[in-house]
């Protein structure tokens, strides 16, 4: 098993710039995942065209800038919006019948999934396209060891960003508050007379929002093609498990995979980095299925 | 030898105590009422003998064997039945298959992949429904049944268990008057057969049924004896704010 | 009867049809229905939506281009498979040697996945792991066995798979995957393995199970062990997808990482889905009309394919959760003017 | 629906007794001979790339360029005076598809040869039906050899030949110390395998080996060890969606092409036009073909090619050049075999194979100048050359090889023999057919 290149030399200061990384991974993960949390959290859904979302967001980003030439940083929150507005759509016609049943959303997810995919291959194609970022975000920062690329930074920073925003949301206005009590427990809240397909609905919507704008970063990190999707799905869900509900969880858990998957596979490779994490996820899921942070709500 | 022995156990969640050095011994054949205002900690109790939940302290023998940490179907096979005080029966299959899945003493995969349909559980079967007066519904989705008929379902599984001691939490809850009299019947024709604990509220029914009450009060032992005593005693009276008695 | 029929229909067709490339397609469609059938069972009667039957399949896959491979090298001069060689691998890897006896490697192909789904099972059972948990779980274990296969290229050949040169002979008989025999074996097993799946939810065991999936605390305190049931079922379902690997790699003398990707096992929910998660009838259905859409649907509607399949999916699990084959059903009920529901518990009355 | 175990019975019987019967039928099929090329009709060539899913980026282009061979040749006259029918399938980038469309091709429609391919894994899917029914398929793209098959004709550079002059050009101009980045599978490990061979030779050094995952995106750690080993170039064999994400994090994280140059094996004109020619621009690519190549035939080639109904694409690159190639042998091979046999109905994909051995075609046909078929291995002569890439996407060919190339497929496992015509020549004298 990757026999001819295992253990690498550690030396500290690329050490401590894998940890670096680990964050930047992190926090692209905690990006790609809080959407997902969200909707899973509140409504018990298991969105499997999470990663389709992030990739029609992309695929927007990229209409909105190179068909109408609008700035990249104006882009973000039209994305937000506009991706927002499809969830919203999906959640009314097809989610909203099934929250009786998780397994079958997370099978309706799926179809969407299989449409979403198909349908941007036959509008854009299936060669790769790229979101171009302002110049000026090409700098890097050389601090003694430490090593980052503007790009990344930004992305670090729009974690942080989302963190607060979505915990102010929620902790801090009266939609969160909803949010909480039908979190807590559905009847009681409809019973003071919160109309939870509303909360449901924005909810999906909120966290359809973040999934394209999620999007518009990947897409400018990385590139775009139909099936990009699927490249974080996996990743994602296992935040969002590994985390389990709350936002705080969340944040831990993306911390600690980016961490550990910038770690594996800065000491072997890749692809057995990858192979590691999985496993150590399942593992922890056995003994702790609750998630790290379980604050006393009820898993679903 | 008492069939069940409870030496005063305890519950806790966090610093709050529900079951608090509670206490109960059940004779073989005997009908036990379980009688306190809402909150007095008899469901837990329930939860408790049944495994459902953990105890935080004290211990339970069943037959003289410590069934104390053993978990749900252990128990169950020990020869606990249960009914839930919300009906739970298996909603997707007739009400002759959930007779069936309840009854058999082999619980095993394995035995049962190739367990030959016998007639002596059909004829049990075809007994128990006609007990609980579902014989005509036998191939009835079980979903489909009304509240009252449910509940007869659910105690009918506990009876194909044939269990050593029942457990039965509020088996009248939500039946009209002439359900609930159907259902003191079928109590009473148990009686002397089988051992029973029953919680329930509605003392029309207790008074029916019942030789022996215990009164439960913040999960305490509060009192216990006839009807008759039960009624009478001032502190029961005490927690039952209505004065001038139990209705 | 249904199935009988069915089954004897179908292993008419080499006798009427002589198209190897036929023969050789329905084969293929055999296997994948043999996956419907292990998602049918471990989802449709207990209630477990596994994303994982694809390790089965996958790991079986593996045991059985193994052991074919190896039916080609020769102990003396050329003991190693050329890819190998990519690794500086001298001598056979211990993983490897097994396979130089047939009956070994096919033993193998079965017990190690069905071995694993045991102790995978019960790890997630006890810990009463449940519902869409179970879903991620086996999601994310078969995305560790994917980037495995792919990652241990000095045994598995990596993205690039194990194509082994000659088809699987066993017994002295070379079993050509376009000839008739090759056919009638995927037949007989899809055959035998849907009987007694059929025959197994029939039992009182099937029973239980279906009970555990309406409602897992009521079984415990009928005093059901609902853990060991979840196991069993668990790993029947991995041993039927483990032959669905067996006869893949008979066919199509090929195995790569792909038999592991998440679409393979999804896709297999798809079909059960979509033919009719509850009836075995649904998910053979589901699979064999899936696949022979896709392969024979002219090219201008390839396309759009996916949509369409993903809206029929949506379709199918909003408003016929019992999939495609509760139509054939209702239309078949009129005729029997009785209920669906009650069709299934008359044939029982007769059973006991 | 009530089951016994009777009827279960009686089904099991049943198939035990149709399987008995089986044997018998298959032969009737085995035996089933009618010509593959049948007078007055055309001549039937499968077309087996894969026109949607992730590999249709590059297999597109190599369907529309066979279609665009086949439609020249049948405009000059066709082959033989016959005209050629080209069945075109659609693999879906889908490893099943392959080898359920290769059966397709070979036992219903029954072509006379296939073109097809691009990924190992698709060859080795088609390689199994393709043996045991002695076809012919023709691999248009560069691989890592090490196979020695009967049935496969093909038309890019192995292993050997691709970093024969790369690795020499880079280390003379940049320095020794080389880092290595592939895409974490078998080709780039055989190439970095024999780069290490050239590299032993010129006296450079291998100061890091890292394989990402096939349609990985991430290279922030990697690029965070080149750092730690200051290369002075990296040897890339990234394939794909991870090669246009490979180099945009290389400018992103404050590499410089001139300071730090990337020598691929596969970042063509069309990678590049993905990636942005921004992007792309100073790195080096080795390949036998560039649409900058300054010949007349070439020029003829790229003109008529883009002017026609497939030239959507814009560019022109080598893994089209080769399958371009691959209609052309197989053009010579029928011609050879109608030449060997008086009759055009008894040529059959063994014939064309073996009388493809040596088939030369000449630089007025071939855009990269003359090539042969090895007379041996059944892969092709050529000459590897080297080009910058520029700042409009297209290669400035900086060096070109002097004398032709031969593919070697066991170069650098000698002790596996040598391999012929006939099959796989081990030392010890033993002759081995089709090895994987």
């Amino acid at each position: 098993m990757s026999v001819n290149f295992f253990w690498k030399a550690f030396e500290l200061y690329p050490f401590l710039n894998a940890l670096f990384i680990g964050l930047s991974l992190a926090s692209i993960w905690f990006i790609a995942a809080i959407g997902l949390a969200i909707i899973y959290g509140t409504m018990g859904v298991v969105n499997m065209a999470h990663g389709e979302f992030i990739m029609v967001g992309a695929y927007t980003t990229y209409v909105l800038q190179s068909l109408l030439g609008i700035n990249f940083f104006i882009c973000l929150p039209l994305v937000f919006i506009i991706v927002g507005l499809f969830g919203w759509g999906v959640e009314r016609t097809i989610i909203r019948s099934l929250y009786k049943r998780p397994l079958d959303t997370l099978l309706a997810t799926w179809g969407i999934s299989l449409v979403l995919v198909q349908a941007v291959r036959l509008i854009f194609g299936t060669s790769p396209l790229y979101v171009s970022v302002p110049n000026w975000l090409n700098f890097q920062i050389d601090f003694s060891f430490l090593h980052l690329s503007g790009l990344r930074l930004l992305i670090i920073i729009i974690a942080m960003g989302l963190f607060f925003a979505t915990w102010f949301l929620i902790n801090r206005t009266s939609w969160g508050m909803r949010i909480r009590a039908v979190m807590q427990d559905k009847e009681m809240a409809s019973c003071f007379g919160i109309n939870t397909d509303h909360v449901y609905g924005l909810t999906f919507a909120y966290g359809a929002g973040l999934a394209g704008a999620a999007g518009g970063l990947f897409g400018a990190l990385k590139t775009l093609f139909p099936d990009m999707g699927s490249g974080y799905i996996v990743e994602a869900f296992l935040v969002v498990v590994v985390g389990g509900i709350g936002l705080l969880g969340t944040v831990f858990s993306a911390t600690a995979l980016g961490e550990l998957n910038s770690v594996f596979s800065y000491f072997t490779n890749d692809t057995f980095a990858r192979f590691v994490l999985f496993t150590l996820v399942v593992v922890f899921l056995r003994f702790r299925p609750q998630g790290i942070l379980t604050d006393g709500l009820k898993r679903r | 030898m008492n069939l069940l022995e409870i030496n005063s156990i305890t519950k806790r969640y966090g610093d709050y105590t529900v079951i608090d050095g509670f206490s109960l011994s059940i004779k073989n054949g005997e009908l036990r009422c379980l009688l306190g205002p809402n909150g007095a900690g008899k469901t837990t109790c329930l939860d408790l003998i049944s495994g459902r939940q953990p105890l935080s302290g004290g211990s339970i023998f069943l037959n003289g064997v410590d069934i104390t940490s053993s978990n749900e179907h252990q128990i169950a096979r020990r020869g606990i039945g249960r009914k839930f005080q919300i009906p739970a029966v298996f909603k997707e299959l007739s009400v002759m298959d959930n007779l069936e899945v309840a009854y058999g003493k082999e619980k095993g995969p394995f035995y049962n992949m190739f367990d030959p349909g016998n007639s002596s559980r059909n004829k049990k079967i075809q007994e128990i429904s006609e007990l609980i007066g579902l014989q005509d519904r036998l191939n009835v989705i079980s979903g489909v049944l009304s509240h009252g008929e449910t509940q007869w379902l659910e105690i009918g599984m506990v009876l194909m268990q044939d269990p050593n001691l029942m457990l039965m939490d509020e088996p009248t809850a939500g039946m009209t008057e002439k359900e609930t009299y159907k259902t003191s019947q079928i109590f009473n024709s148990l009686k002397g057969r089988h051992t029973l604990i029953v919680v329930e509220h509605d003392m029309s029914f207790v008074r029916e049924i019942a030789d022996t009450i215990t009164v439960m009060h913040m999960g305490q032992l509060l009192a216990e004896g006839s009807i008759s005593e039960i009624e009478n005693n001032k502190k029961v009276r005490a927690v039952y704010l209505g004065t001038e008695g139990i209705h | 009867m249904a199935y009988i029929t069915l089954f004897a229909i179908l292993a008419l067709v080499p006798i009427v049809f002589d198209d190897s490339f036929l023969l050789n397609q329905l084969s293929r469609y055999s296997v994948f229905a043999m996956l419907a059938v292990s998602v049918s069972l471990v989802w449709g009667i207990g209630g477990i939506l596994s994303l994982g039957q694809g390790i089965a399949f996958g790991l079986a896959a593996y045991g059985m281009g193994m052991t074919m491979q190896m039916q080609f090298q020769d102990p003396i001069t050329n003991p190693i498979p050329s890819f190998m060689l990519t690794n500086e691998l001298e001598h056979l890897p211990l993983l490897w040697e097994p396979f130089w006896s047939t009956p070994l490697g096919l033993m193998l192909a079965w017990l190690v996945p069905v071995t694993f789904f045991v102790g995978f099972g019960a790890m997630m059972f006890q810990a009463r792991v449940a519902g869409v948990f179970v879903s991620i779980m086996t999601l994310a274990m078969l995305a560790a066995w994917y980037s495995m296969a792919y990652d241990m290229q000095p045994f598995t050949a990596g993205f690039n798979g194990i194509s082994p040169p000659l088809p699987f002979s066993i017994f002295g008989v070379d079993i050509d995957p376009y000839s008739p025999l090759a056919y009638w074996i995927c037949i007989g097993f899809l055959g035998t393995l849907t009987i007694l799946t059929k025959l197994l939810i029939h039992s009182k065991f099937g029973l239980i199970v279906q009970a555990t999936r309406d409602d897992a605390e009521r079984a415990r305190f009928l005093g059901y062990n609902v853990a060991y049931y979840q196991v069993v079922v668990f790993a029947i379902s991995g041993f039927i997808a483990a032959c669905a690997g067996i006869c893949w790699v008979m066919v199509v003398q090929y195995v790569s990482p792909t038999s592991l990707e998440l679409s393979m096992s999804v896709s297999a929910v798809v079909w059960a889905a979509v033919g009719g998660r509850l009836s075995l009838m649904g998910a053979i259905l589901g699979a064999f009309l899936v696949n022979g859409i896709q392969s024979y649907m002219g090219d201008e509607l390839q396309q759009v394919w996916m949509i369409i399949l993903g809206f029929i999916f949506i379709g199918v699990v909003l408003f016929l959760p019992k999939g495609l084959i509760s139509i054939f059903e209702y239309i078949f009920s009129i005729f029997d003017s009785k209920i669906i529901k009650q069709s299934k518990n008359q044939t029982e009355n007769e059973a006991l | 629906m009530n089951l016994t175990r009777r009827s279960m019975l009686k089904n099991a019987g049943l198939m035990g007794a149709t399987a008995m019967a089986a044997p018998t039928l298959w032969i009737k099929d085995a035996m089933a001979a009618d010509p593959w090329i049948k007078k007055g009709g055309k001549i039937k060539v499968g077309i087996l790339f894969s026109q949607s899913g992730d590999l249709a980026v590059i297999e597109n282009d190599s369907n529309q360029v066979a279609q665009y061979a086949i439609d020249e040749i049948n405009a000059n006259g066709g082959v033989a005076g016959m005209q050629v029918e080209p069945v075109i399938v659609d693999a879906k980038s889908d490893i099943k598809v392959y080898s359920e469309k290769i059966s397709q091709l070979i036992l219903r429609d029954k072509v006379i040869s296939t073109f097809g391919g691009y990924t190992s894994a698709s060859r080795r899917a088609v390689a199994p039906i393709v043996m045991a029914r002695d076809h012919l398929f023709y691999y248009p793209t560069c691989y890592e050899g090490r196979e020695c098959t009967q049935n496969i004709i093909n038309t890019g550079p192995l292993a050997n030949q691709h970093s024969f002059d790369l690795i020499p050009f880079m280390v003379k101009n940049f320095g020794k110390k080389v880092y290595l980045i592939g895409s974490n599978y078998i080709w780039p490990k055989e190439s970095n395998k024999n780069a290490k061979v050239w590299l032993e030779k010129v006296g450079g050094e291998v100061v890091g080996e890292d394989y990402v995952p096939l349609g990985s995106s991430e290279f922030a750690p990697i690029f965070n060890k080149v750092r730690q080993a200051k290369p002075d170039f990296i040897f890339s064999t990234v394939v794909g969606d991870s090669d246009i994400a490979m180099h945009k994090q290389f400018i992103e994280e404050g590499f410089k092409s001139e300071k730090l140059p990337i020598a691929a094996l596969t970042t063509g004109e069309i990678e590049v036009r993905a990636m942005g020619a921004a992007a792309g621009a100073g790195h080096f690519l080795s390949a036998p073909y560039f649409q900058t190549l300054d010949t007349p035939t070439n020029h003829r080639f790229v003109e008529n090619y883009l002017k026609s109904k497939y030239g959507g694409g814009g560019v022109t690159h080598y893994n089209m050049e080769e399958t371009y190639l691959s209609i052309y042998v197989w053009k010579a091979g029928v011609e050879a075999a109608l030449k060997k046999t008086g009759n055009i109905e008894e040529i059959t994909p063994r014939m064309i194979r073996d009388v493809s051995a040596g088939i030369v075609i000449d630089d007025n046909i071939s855009p990269e100048g003359k090539v042969w078929i090895d007379p041996d291995n059944f892969n092709i002569w050529l000459k590897p050359k080297i080009g910058q890439c520029q700042a409009n996407g297209q290669f400035k060919i900086v060096q070109s090889a002097a004398e032709h190339v031969a593919p070697n497929p066991m170069s650098i496992y000698p002790e596996r023999g040598v391999c012929k015509a006939d099959g796989l020549h081990s030392p010890d004298g033993k002759i081995e057919k089709n090895v994987l």
